[in-house]
């Protein structure tokens, strides 16, 4: 009805249980809930930022939204439409429309393959009609896009550096023209001047492609950095949730506030 | 840790039962049985082999056969060997201490060698020393063990130093005590040497890159930063870390107590459990192979056993079921 | 640092050092003298002819055939176990093995009646076994009730009897014991009066509850295995060796009353194969020692540093031959066991008669056996003395006449020299043989380019023993198999093969009636020398059988390699047969 | 990736080194036909273990000396002085079939009968021990490969696949590894060989035999590996990165998984060639191995189980063992340059 | 001992290569830098700018090869370190010069306990401590280990990362030295950790007084501990000087990127600075 009032995705009460078992037989004797009862919206175009330490469930979180893991209970709606329980050839279509951008540059990439290769697989998949030279124009095009270039296409992996790579990630997500991105943890790795520029490069990409992102990080400048609203992960939970501003200005949350608190500043 | 023994100990049942079955089967559908040896002799009349094919129930389907010695060894009864005519345990009994003890010897030989050169090949990198034991290594692990147990042989009837075979001499009831253990040790020293050859350079080997590895890793920088002697890094936290690997493979050398020493035994002429079982097979002694295979079996998914818990043992970090 | 480290290399070489000194250094220790005892003689002992020796002395040998499986006569199937049993149970006769005489054993005497069917035993009087029991006619008995009883199946019940017929045993008196026989049975003296006589005291037991296979197995302790023979056993080590020590009670004595044997010990210890006791051998570690001829030549090498002489015995009682399957049936799928093209080459006698002249058994002799080989014609190898047919038809060979023959028979050549017979099929076959024997896989070899000169094209396909069991006793799928037996002793050995109802006639096994004449004529032979005691007659029917089957070759004999036994020099009174163990007379040895 | 491997192993004197005799090897045993004098079922009765041919330079060409046999009962030869026959190259022999279908009617060198050229001497029925042990080359050599290739095949598919899907099929493969690996490997072997021998009687087909009951063996072990391997791998981000782009399941594996397990699969297959090599000559050495009239070295060294060949002195025979020794050092040598190549920190394995 | 004029440690035109003959490469370039007494100086950089291999060729704990000293000395206390025997730098590792290192899960060995690996630096270079037990307990109660007699026995692996830091600080302060060097410290822990650690750093220099060399690519970091700052770029130093000074007013125009292209909280930028790595190397 009100269509733009829909948020491109809204997740209620997600959560995300991995089973321990134990004894003679093996049997279930609980499980670790690595994300418990989470809930937050999207809009369309923003930038969400997701802050936690490790072992906060912020990873498995973004790995759930695009299917890497199955959530075990709660609904997620992507423009509106449940995605929560669909089966892998259902959730095919929405591979296409929501995409993911890793932390380790190192491991992201197919050591074996080109780079053409790696983010050709994409269009293959998505964009069969597409000829070699096509595929080819298009590797090149999206290469310059994060500001490598074409020739880069014959390479191989370990031929780059570690803020060439994340930008072949990056390129490689956004083969299939997405709409959505979960960033997890992109820049962790970095050295802080590659940081900046990786940081600045998808700030870039948001405003020229409308991009919406959930941007994962446990650095909370960073965080404030890019994004629109910030959301607080601590032990599976969202213990805040607000605009970047409030939530660096005036923190609620007693974790929260520990969290900046513990941020040495210049 | 009990818990999960039980679980894996549990678990050798139907492990053993599918071994059983496998073996059994491959023991029914080869070629002939037991009788070949009466059939080929000339002066075995015709009724005389069906009378013991019946006797043994080999006139009867594979299932029925497997089932009713399946029913017999769970009550721990291994059955009878049919050459030997006595309880198959008996039989074993009587040979696995020679076995035991050859293939004790020849782990401790593997270690003792094994350890110090595979230490010294790795403080001494690159080293002449380092490269020879590299070579003879290769040699070593290269030199079928088969080959160099006949060369053994030779080497004993030419030379004349050891015996040719056996387990002790001729006039060893006539010996005394002292003489008599001398006796088994003197027997003792070129099956052990053949049979542990192979492995002591594997072991080295694996001694001297599990070393080198350890070298490398921060908490030795970190022992060398608070200033600790350079031989008390290499022997205490350079060996006890690179030793770990060695230890749990104590786990599997169990396994082979008993199983891994048949070439060896049955070229060098050692009457251990390795000649039997071989000429068991040959003979198609069922009980005899069914019971060795079992035991084998058993003595393998233990070792593993064995080398999981020594795993946990040596190496803090690993624990199971906390 | 480095000092350390030298330091511990240093120790390190010094304990390998040590361990090394302290393993070379041979520990000794005095060896126990035996102690003899000596009860009273027997009345009726048998005193020997020869010159009385003395007392001592150990006899090694070395047996590579593993070990005995039992002790036990009636479950004993291999010759090691039987050697062991022989050596302690004496049979009521003995065999002379130089003279192949039958001599006194346990029974001093016997009677055969005049229909030949009624034999009566007079035991020795004051026999007794190795326990002091006294040896009497109950034992006799006690052992055929065994043999004949149901309970306790036994290779020998069927060897004791004619057609199904067990003989009866009957004790007249403590010492007499009296046989009758359903019918004439022509070795009766050899096959059952020298069977071994168990002991009813010490198996009656055993009898009684019906676990007497079980008795007396390489588990039993040695002095519950009571003896008759020279030796009754001291040791048993399962897999090493058996130590068998003089039995205080034997019977036999020299002429100054000394109580044979005069061996202190005869040890006897098994190792795996031929090569470890070989070793033993020429190392002078054992007493005796059967040499294969490829072996002389070295181990004479050391007759002087050990002291020991290698005597030659003759050819050895082993035949090898080859044949056709000559089975014309079908299996249950209606397929013929041999393609009748081939079936129809293997029954000409010509063809077989033209293979057996394309056999170069000198060049096997010559090339494999060091010369030391001799070729065979017949179903005998003259170590058989008593029982060899030296007339026999001979194919030396003759690769021209072998192809004169195969003309005759309508066989001719392409232009490459390869064979085809007159119906256009390639000559061809599959030589089977177990590839356990080692001079056999080389005969096969020899014998496939040997037939590649003639045309022929063999195909060599070496199976495991159980596989080729089977295939010529059971399944029959195979054209050509070659197999060794050993032979020797009485025709009657070798009644399975040559009745053509027999298990093994293996070209054509269990004919309901002989397909050819020539068979017939066996299988008629064959059982007139079985029912007949008279040795020249015996002879005539066995040697005729010998003729035929080299005129007719349903096997074609190949070589025998002759026999060699080394012995140390130190023994008196060693007596070599021609066939069968030198230790025969173990009793009569003693040292120079 | 393959190019750079071997630019790698060029590098290095002792990679090089293997590399370079093994190919000469493999080079010998495909051209046996050619380079051996003789085939291998070529007798001679009248020369019996006949000593090596001592080769000399005679009136301008390669000769090799006559021998005459001096005492049958050892077999002693010895050379006539100023006998020699000429060895020519080139010469006329039976027609063969090489690969099968080229007819060849020469070989690369000969004497004229009824002289013999030994260079490695003969056995106990005359044949030449060099051209036997060049024919056996070919069954020793390729056991080692097809094995690999079988155990390879079936690990990655078996421990690929479980490692992959996990579930059902992970603990139904898994199981059937156990159960192989817990009978031991020997008993294993002369059960299967007893079993399986009647399904291939032809002594050609014996190799075959050999080679899928070693690799019988072989492929749980590979399994279990790839299987660990594959958990591992499972979980780098460029797999999940391949799912997130909607990937199928078997082009993840084909695709990303495989080529990744390369390195280890060529270390491992370097490292395992010997263990087939040495097996087939264990069982060939107990008689259960290659059967006559075919050879292979493990079937050569089994006759040396005969004292006298060390007695009288026959070492010639004992070459096979040589070459058996050291084409499995090549192979250790080459396996571990190799590994120090792709993965230096992949272990030996004990 | 202790030379009351000069700076503890005293780095002068310190070279140290990598490789051998084509591939060598100069990870520390002719550097000069000095520590005083009770200091605590930052090394910051980026990685591979030489800062690591500054710290460890203190007491050469490069494994040589690859590394060679080539040229330059390091004077600590008046001795020049490059130039002791093993046997005297034995005696400076830990006793003068203590280490912690980045990731301290690797860093202690995993088959001893902590109660060994402290007590085994105590030993060495205390032999005068008879209870060593106490003196460790001591020691794991100075970084702030709760209930230390009973964390004695564990096993590092079942501490958490920050207490496995806690452990390597009590393991390096047990001897008391002169100086520790902290080779990034934190970078492996949470930031909450990360506080703990810094607070328990700058606690036990003011308790002991000793003089902290901090290697870091934290600017956070730096300005909240370090009296000084040393920025390495490419195996020089650039620039060095008081920590304010520098932060406030960055002379060299990559010290002013480094500082530039951060983050910081609470000051929204519109966008961050990148370095233009060749531009600076221009300048340079």
């Amino acid at each position: 009805m009100n269509a733009p009032a829909t948020p491109l995705l809204q997740v209620e009460n997600l959560k995300v249980h991995f089973p321990i078992t134990a004894g003679l037989l093996q049997r279930r004797i609980g499980e670790v809930k690595a994300v418990d009862d989470v809930s937050f919206t999207i809009e369309r175009g923003t930038t969400v930022g997701l802050v936690g330490e490790s072992g906060s469930g912020k990873t498995t979180i973004g790995r759930a939204l695009i299917r890497l893991v199955n959530p075990t209970g709660g609904t997620i709606r992507y423009n509106g439409k449940d995605i929560t329980f669909l089966r892998e050839s259902q959730f095919r279509p929405y591979r296409k429309k929501i995409q993911i951008i890793f932390q380790d540059p190192y491991n992201s990439l197919n050591p074996r393959l080109t780079i053409f290769k790696i983010i050709s697989e994409a269009l293959e998949i998505h964009f069969p009609a597409l000829g070699l030279e096509q595929r080819r124009a298009r590797v090149a095009e999206l290469l310059g896009k994060v500001g490598l270039k074409p020739e880069h296409m014959d390479r191989y992996p370990h031929e780059f550096s570690g803020g060439q790579r994340q930008r072949i990630g990056i390129a490689r997500a956004l083969a299939v023209e997405p709409e959505f991105i979960v960033c997890d943890e992109p820049v962790s790795a970095l050295d802080v001047s590659v940081q900046a520029q990786i940081v600045n490069l998808l700030q870039d990409l948001q405003e020229e492609l409308g991009l919406t992102y959930l941007f994962i990080a446990h650095d909370l400048a960073v965080v404030e950095h890019i994004s629109d609203f910030v959301l607080v992960m601590n032990q599976g939970k969202i213990v805040e949730a607000a605009t970047a501003e409030a939530i660096y200005q005036n923190p609620q949350d007693p974790y929260t506030k520990r969290l900046l608190d513990a941020v040495p500043k210049i | 840790m009990k818990t999960y023994i039980l679980r894996r100990l549990l678990l050798m049942i139907p492990m053993l039962l599918g071994v059983s079955l496998l073996v059994f089967v491959l023991v029914y559908i080869s070629p002939g049985n037991y009788l070949d040896a009466l059939k080929a002799q000339r002066d075995i009349p015709a009724e005389f082999i069906a009378k013991k094919e019946r006797e043994l129930g080999l006139d009867r389907p594979w299932y029925v056969q497997y089932v009713s010695w399946l029913g017999r060894t769970v009550r721990g009864d291994f059955g009878e060997s049919w050459s030997y005519r006595i309880p198959v345990a008996e039989l074993l009994a009587q040979r696995a201490p020679a076995t035991l003890a050859l293939s004790l010897t020849s782990l401790v030989f593997a270690w003792a060698i094994a350890v110090p050169l595979g230490v010294f090949a790795a403080v001494y990198r690159n080293s002449i020393f380092d490269k020879l034991s590299a070579l003879s290594a290769y040699a070593a692990l290269s030199i079928p063990e088969f080959f160099l147990a006949l060369l053994a042989v030779i080497f004993a009837s030419q030379w004349g130093v050891f015996p040719t075979g056996g387990l002790s001499s001729i006039d060893h009831d006539y010996l005394s005590p002292v003489g008599q253990l001398w006796d088994y040790v003197h027997h003792l020293i070129l099956p052990t040497i053949v049979l542990g050859i192979g492995g002591a350079a594997g072991l080295m080997r694996v001694m001297r890159t599990n070393m080198l590895d350890v070298i490398q890793s921060e908490y030795v920088m970190t022992a060398r930063a608070k200033g600790v002697p350079e031989n008390v890094i290499m022997f205490r936290h350079v060996l006890r870390n690179a030793i770990n690997p060695l230890v749990t493979s104590l786990g599997f050398a169990f396994s082979g107590l008993l199983s891994g020493a048949v070439l060896v035994e049955n070229v060098m002429n050692y009457p251990g459990l390795g000649q039997l079982i071989f000429q068991a097979f040959m003979r198609k002694d069922r009980d005899v192979v069914m019971a060795a295979v079992i035991i084998g079996s058993s003595m393998l998914i233990i070792g593993n056993l064995i080398a999981d818990i020594l795993l946990a043992w040596v190496d803090p970090r690993i624990r199971y079921d906390k | 640092m480095p000092s350390l480290r030298l330091t511990v290399l240093n120790s390190l070489f010094r304990g390998v050092a040590i361990t090394l000194a302290a393993l070379l250094i041979p520990a000794c220790s005095p060896r126990q003298k035996l102690k003899r005892e000596f009860p009273p003689l027997p009345k009726d002992v048998d005193i020997i002819t020869k010159p009385p020796g003395r007392y001592g002395g150990i006899y090694i040998n070395v047996d590579p055939g593993g070990g005995p499986n039992t002790f036990n006569y009636l479950v004993a199937e291999d010759a090691t176990s039987m050697g062991a049993i022989g050596t302690v149970l004496e049979g009521l006769v003995r065999r002379n093995s130089l003279t192949e005489e039958i001599i006194p054993g346990l029974a001093k005497s016997w009677e055969v009646s005049p229909d030949n069917k009624t034999y009566t035993f007079h035991l020795r009087e004051g026999v007794k076994w190795s326990d002091g029991a006294p040896f009497s006619a109950d034992d006799v008995v006690f052992t055929f009730a065994c043999i004949y009883d149901e309970r306790f199946p036994n290779r020998h019940a069927s060897d004791y009897s004619i057609d199904g017929k067990p003989f009866k045993v009957e004790k007249m008196d403590n010492l007499t014991v009296r046989f009758i026989t359903p019918d004439i049975y022509a070795p009766f003296l050899e096959m059952v009066g020298g069977g071994p006589i168990l002991p009813k005291h010490a198996l009656q037991k055993f009898a009684d509850n019906g676990t007497l296979m079980k008795a007396w197995n390489i588990g039993t302790h040695p002095r519950e295995i009571v003896s008759t023979g020279m030796f009754r056993i001291a040791s048993f080590k399962p897999g090493e060796r058996l130590v068998y020590e003089p039995n205080p009670h034997y019977w036999r004595a020299d002429n100054t009353g000394q109580r044979l044997p005069y061996l202190d010990l005869y040890i006897t210890k098994f190792v795996r194969d031929q090569n470890a006791s070989l070793a033993a051998f020429a190392t002078g570690q054992s007493d005796s020692e059967g040499i294969t001829p490829d072996n002389v030549e070295w181990v004479r090498r050391g007759e002087k540093a050990h002291n020991y002489t290698v005597h030659e015995r003759g050819p050895s009682t082993v035949c090898n031959f080859l044949w056709f399957n000559q089975n014309p049936e079908k299996d249950k799928s209606g397929k013929p066991f041999v393609e009748p093209y081939k079936l129809k080459w293997f029954q000409d006698v010509r063809f077989r008669q033209a293979v057996s002249h394309g056999i170069n058994r000198e060049g096997i002799i010559k090339g494999v056996l060091f010369g030391r080989g001799t070729p065979l014609w017949g179903p005998e190898t003259p170590a058989n003395t008593k029982w060899f047919n030296p007339d026999l038809q001979k194919y030396p060979y003759s690769p021209e006449k072998a192809r004169e023959l195969l003309k005759l028979a309508g066989f001719r050549w392409n232009e490459a020299g390869e064979l085809f017979d007159s119906a256009e099929n390639r000559v061809s076959f599959t030589l089977n043989t177990n590839q356990e024997n080692p001079i056999r896989q080389h005969m096969a070899t020899v014998f496939k380019e040997n037939m590649k000169d003639l045309g022929i094209e063999v195909k060599l396909q070496l199976l495991d023993f159980g596989t080729f069991v089977k295939k010529i006793g059971e399944s029959y799928d195979y054209e050509c198999g070659m197999l060794g037996l050993t032979g020797g002793g009485d025709p009657v050995g070798g009644m399975s093969v040559y009745l053509s109802s027999g298990r093994m006639h293996e070209w054509y096994p269990n004919q309901k009636k002989p397909a050819t004449a020539w068979e017939a004529r066996i299988d008629e032979l064959m059982m007139k020398q079985l029912k007949t005691l008279n040795l020249a007659e015996r002879k005539k029917y066995w040697f005729e059988v010998q003729r035929i089957m080299s005129e007719q070759l349903p096997f074609i004999y190949l070589i025998t390699p002759n026999s060699y036994e080394g012995v140390k020099n130190r023994w008196e009174n060693v007596e070599i047969p021609k066939s069968g163990g030198i230790t025969w007379n173990l009793d009569e040895y003693y040292l120079k | 990736m393959t190019s750079d491997l071997l630019h790698q192993i060029l590098r290095r004197r002792a990679g090089a080194f293997c590399l370079v005799v093994l190919i000469l090897f493999y080079v010998a045993a495909f051209f046996a036909p050619l380079l051996a004098p003789y085939a291998t079922s070529d007798q001679d009765l009248t020369k019996t273990y006949h000593p090596p041919t001592g080769v000399v330079w005679q009136e301008g060409r390669l000769a090799v000396r006559l021998y005459k046999l001096v005492d049958p009962t050892c077999a002693k030869y010895e050379a006539e002085p100023g006998q020699f026959a000429p060895i020519h190259f080139w010469v006329k022999a039976p027609t063969y079939h090489f690969l099968g279908f080229i007819p060849v009617s020469h070989r690369l060198f000969g004497v004229e009968a009824p002289a013999r050229l030994y260079l490695l001497g003969s056995d106990e029925t005359g044949r030449d021990v060099f051209s036997r042990l060049l024919y056996g080359s070919r069954v020793s050599l390729t056991i080692g490969l097809i094995g690999i290739l079988i155990t390879t095949v079936i690990g990655l598919t078996v421990g690929g696949l479980a490692g992959y899907f996990g579930g059902v099929f992970d603990s139904v493969a898994m199981r059937g590894t156990e159960l192989i690996m817990a009978i031991p490997g020997l008993y294993l072997i002369i059960a299967l060989r007893a079993a399986l021998a009647k399904y291939f009687d032809d002594s050609d087909q014996i190799f075959i035999l050999i080679v899928v009951i070693l690799s019988f063996i072989g492929w749980a072990g590979t399994a279990r590996v790839i299987r660990g391997l594959t958990l591992s791998l499972r979980n780098r981000p460029f797999i999940y990165a391949a799912e997130a782009l909607g990937q199928g399941p078997v082009t993840i594996l084909w695709k990303h998984l495989f080529p990744n397990l390369f390195s280890y699969l060529i270390v491992t297959s370097m490292l395992s060639i010997p263990g087939y090599i040495l097996g087939e000559a264990a069982l060939s050495f107990l008689g259960i191995g290659i059967q006559e009239p075919s050879t292979s070295w493990g079937l050569m060294l089994s006759q040396v189980q005969d004292l006298k060949v060390f007695m009288l002195n026959f070492w010639w025979l004992l070459t096979p063992g040589l070459a058996i020794f050291i084409t499995v050092i090549l192979f250790n040598v080459l396996g571990d340059v190799v590994r120090d190549i792709v993965d230096p920190k992949l272990k030996t394995q004990v | 001992m202790t030379s009351v004029s000069g700076p503890l440690l005293k780095v002068n035109n310190l070279q140290v290569d990598f490789g051998s003959g084509d591939t060598v490469t100069h990870a520390v370039n002719d550097i000069s830098f000095q520590i005083r007494d009770g200091e605590t100086v930052a090394i910051v950089g980026e990685s591979g700018s030489g800062k690591s291999v500054t710290a460890l060729s203190l007491t050469r704990l490069l494994p040589t090869p690859p590394a060679h000293y080539v040229g330059g000395e390091i004077l600590f206390n008046g001795r020049n370190t490059l130039a002791l025997s093993e046997n005297d730098l034995r005696k400076v590792r830990g006793k003068q010069i203590a280490y912690i290192f980045q990731e301290p899960g690797t860093s202690l060995n995993p088959v001893f306990t902590i109660e060994y690996q402290i007590a085994e630096a105590i030993q060495l270079h205390r032999p005068d401590v008879t209870d060593v037990r106490a003196e460790a307990i001591r020691a794991l109660d100075l970084v702030g280990i709760r209930n230390p007699a009973q964390r004695l026995g564990d096993y590092p692996h079942q501490l958490s990362g920050g207490m496995q830091q806690r452990v390597m600080i009590a393991m390096a302060l047990a001897c008391q030295p002169k100086l520790l060097v902290a080779d990034e410290p934190t970078t492996a822990l949470d930031v909450t950790i990360q506080k703990q650690i810094m607070d328990l750093l700058r606690d036990i220099k003011v308790k002991t007084g000793m003089s902290i060399m901090l290697i870091t690519h934290n600017f956070g970091i730096i300005a909240d501990i370090a009296d000084r700052v040393v920025v390495m770029f490419r195996g020089k130093i650039v620039e060095d000087g008081p920590t304010g000074e520098v932060l406030r007013h960055p002379k060299h125009p990559y010290t002013r990127a480094l500082i530039d292209c951060v983050p910081k909280l609470g000051a929204k930028q519109r966008r961050l600075r990148a370095i233009d790595h060749a531009e600076i190397e221009a300048s340079a």
